[in-house]
């Protein structure tokens, strides 16, 4: 930040006031900040090759502070250039540390100044790839075309697209398993009574309902539930068909079954 | 064109100019077109009939000539040419998704046996989808696997290369590649977090051989 | 061409009628058509090369006209006539500026992998981009590059070219310039090592005919 470079004064006053105009419209109005860096670096009106890399950091990294200042969020990629500009400036303003290696303060200046020139061309190539005649909007192709006639042989096609989401729908489908209940914890009200058929002989006794679930479901409050329902709704299918009898001594007791007794016995 | 300066704006183009437009705008449209559209579309003053008789006379004899139908004009190649069209009367259908698939699973993977590709799509093949597929000639039969039973194998044709624009089947984007350049439809699965790292893989490898 | 009566029956048609013959075919599609195709379906003998010079000098400066892609030709209408065809315009969805940079650095840099396309623009290729340009069948898969990863790269199609009034991916605007400024290079940045020699290569090999 000292006077050692020569820089312009006027010039700086032109650009911080650009950088600023430029934050009050919008920092998302940037792709990111090689092109905020093209877009100041369009401020000094020069060619691209010819830049003062060092100008455009201090532009940037006034940028930087002036968005921190407005607390505009900037993403992550807008410091990292920040920290790597004022990290260049310092190299470019420190006599170069013969002990060090690595590239020279220039060579990452020249990089970066090839970096946006480089970008500047394509978007005027792109630009003029636009410009150019369009089928379909300058010039056209035939409007009634004939070769859809007679012998009609079908054939098929498909695009690059379905193929390549054809195989991604193959190979990612396991992760959509289709929704399933899970059984592991649920009986139902056949297996209820299918299980009571076969105990229902021996039961010439009044016997809690209880006592039929199956062993060891009567210790997990899901399966506790669901034997019970399913015991209970198979008691009252057997009790329908007039093999079992059911009693309840009062509400909330305890449910008892027993073997219902043929009439004359 | 003219130094009278306001009438200039409304002066019409020379006939040739004329013709020329008629050309274009019978060539590009898709339906043929009446005398009262062309005088429509052309610049004010134009006269589209004395346009259609130089157009109609310069097409006379050639591979194209100018019909009139009802009211409207419309360019049609010679009668006696009609045989030179008739390659190319084909109907064009989407092709199914279970051989789309089948397609994919042989192109990614090939040499790919039936029963490999019944696994990877987790049902059976029918007979007739891999037919349809060495039909359209984008599947043709590869060597015999060197295991029990020998079964066939199929792969890829030049044809398929050449209809999907690749210039290598193993140009195509694995599962990875497809997600990040934003090529799969935007649907993750709910609820996983990176899915198949493995699939991959898999094809890194089956590329791998091939390199030699 | 011969007495011999049998060859006779193969003669070709006088070159006046393959003239039209190619007339007609051109004139009845729309897509262009390569001269394999052209002398698959003349008849046997015909020489579609010379007719084509013919045609193509038929037409010049009328209201349609020969163009050239790669290897194919079309009719299209010329382009100073384009403000009467209003009607035909087909409403092209509009291209975002991400995708257009994508587009245009995929043209000038081909082959090009999605880093480098990255690389370029300073920001990462957002979702649907490429997608989009192979939608519209601009944008293909090329070979892919043989570097660590061998990541999938990207080049322009013939459709491409046709849109823009291209003959073939040498004629890009600007393209010598830019080569010429060094702009086309995949220069790395400094203290990185050298990175991918043959990235350069595969490009100028696409290229190079161009220079003589």
């Amino acid at each position: 930040m000292t006077n050692s470079d020569t820089s312009e004064p006027d010039l700086m006053s032109v650009s911080e006031r650009v950088a600023a105009e430029a934050l009050i419209v919008d920092v998302g109005a940037f792709e990111g900040p090689l092109d905020l860096l093209l877009m100041l670096s369009r401020t000094q009106k020069v060619d691209l090759r010819q830049i003062s890399i060092l100008a455009l950091a201090k532009q940037y990294l006034a940028f930087v502070e002036k968005a921190k200042e407005l607390r505009l969020e900037l993403a992550a990629d807008y410091l990292v250039m920040a920290a790597w500009l004022a990290f260049l400036k310092s190299r470019l303003l420190l006599p170069p540390d013969p002990t060090e290696d690595g590239p020279s303060g220039e060579e990452l200046a020249a990089h970066l100044a090839y970096q946006l020139e480089r970008l500047a061309a394509m978007r005027e190539v792109a630009a003029k790839l636009m410009g150019r005649d369009q089928l379909g909007r300058d010039f056209f192709a035939r409007g009634i075309t004939e070769d859809v006639q007679r012998v009609r042989k079908v054939t098929y096609t498909a695009t690059l697209l379905d193929l390549m989401q054809g195989y991604a729908r193959i190979r990612t489908k396991d992760n959509f398993r289709p929704f399933v209940l899970d059984r592991a914890h649920i009986m139902t009200m056949e297996q209820a009574l299918e299980r009571m058929r076969g105990m229902i002989g021996f039961a010439g006794d009044w016997t809690d309902l209880q006592s039929y679930f199956p062993d060891g479901w009567d210790a997990d409050a899901v399966r506790t539930r669901s034997s019970t329902a399913a015991t209970f709704a198979a008691s009252l299918e057997l009790a329908k068909e007039g093999k079992i009898e059911i009693r309840q001594g009062e509400i909330f007791a305890p449910i008892q079954i027993r073997k219902r007794l043929p009439r004359d016995e | 064109m003219s130094d009278v300066q306001n009438e200039s704006l409304f002066e019409a183009p020379p006939l040739a100019e004329q013709t020329r437009m008629v050309e274009a705008i019978l060539f590009a449209t898709a339906d043929p077109v009446s005398i009262k559209e062309l005088t429509g579309r052309m610049p004010h003053g134009c006269n589209p009939v004395e346009a259609l008789v130089h157009v109609g006379k310069r097409y006379e004899g050639r591979g194209v000539h100018l019909v009139k139908i009802e009211d409207a004009y419309a360019f049609r190649t010679a009668p006696d040419l009609g045989y030179l069209m008739q390659k190319e009367t084909v109907e064009v259908r989407k092709l199914s998704r279970a051989a789309i698939e089948t397609l994919a699973i042989i192109a990614y993977h090939q040499p790919a046996t039936r029963a490999e590709i019944e696994e990877i799509r987790g049902v059976s093949v029918s007979r007739g989808t891999i037919d349809q597929l060495i039909e359209l000639e984008w599947v043709r039969l590869g060597r015999r696997r060197m295991t029990p039973g020998r079964p066939v194998t199929f792969v890829v044709t030049a044809g398929f290369l050449d209809h999907f624009g690749l210039e290598n089947a193993r140009d195509l984007p694995g599962l990875k590649e497809l997600r990040s350049a934003g090529l799969l439809e935007n649907r993750p699965p709910p609820g996983t977090g990176d899915v198949d790292e493995d699939t991959n893989d898999d094809q890194a490898d089956m590329f791998e051989e091939s390199d030699e």
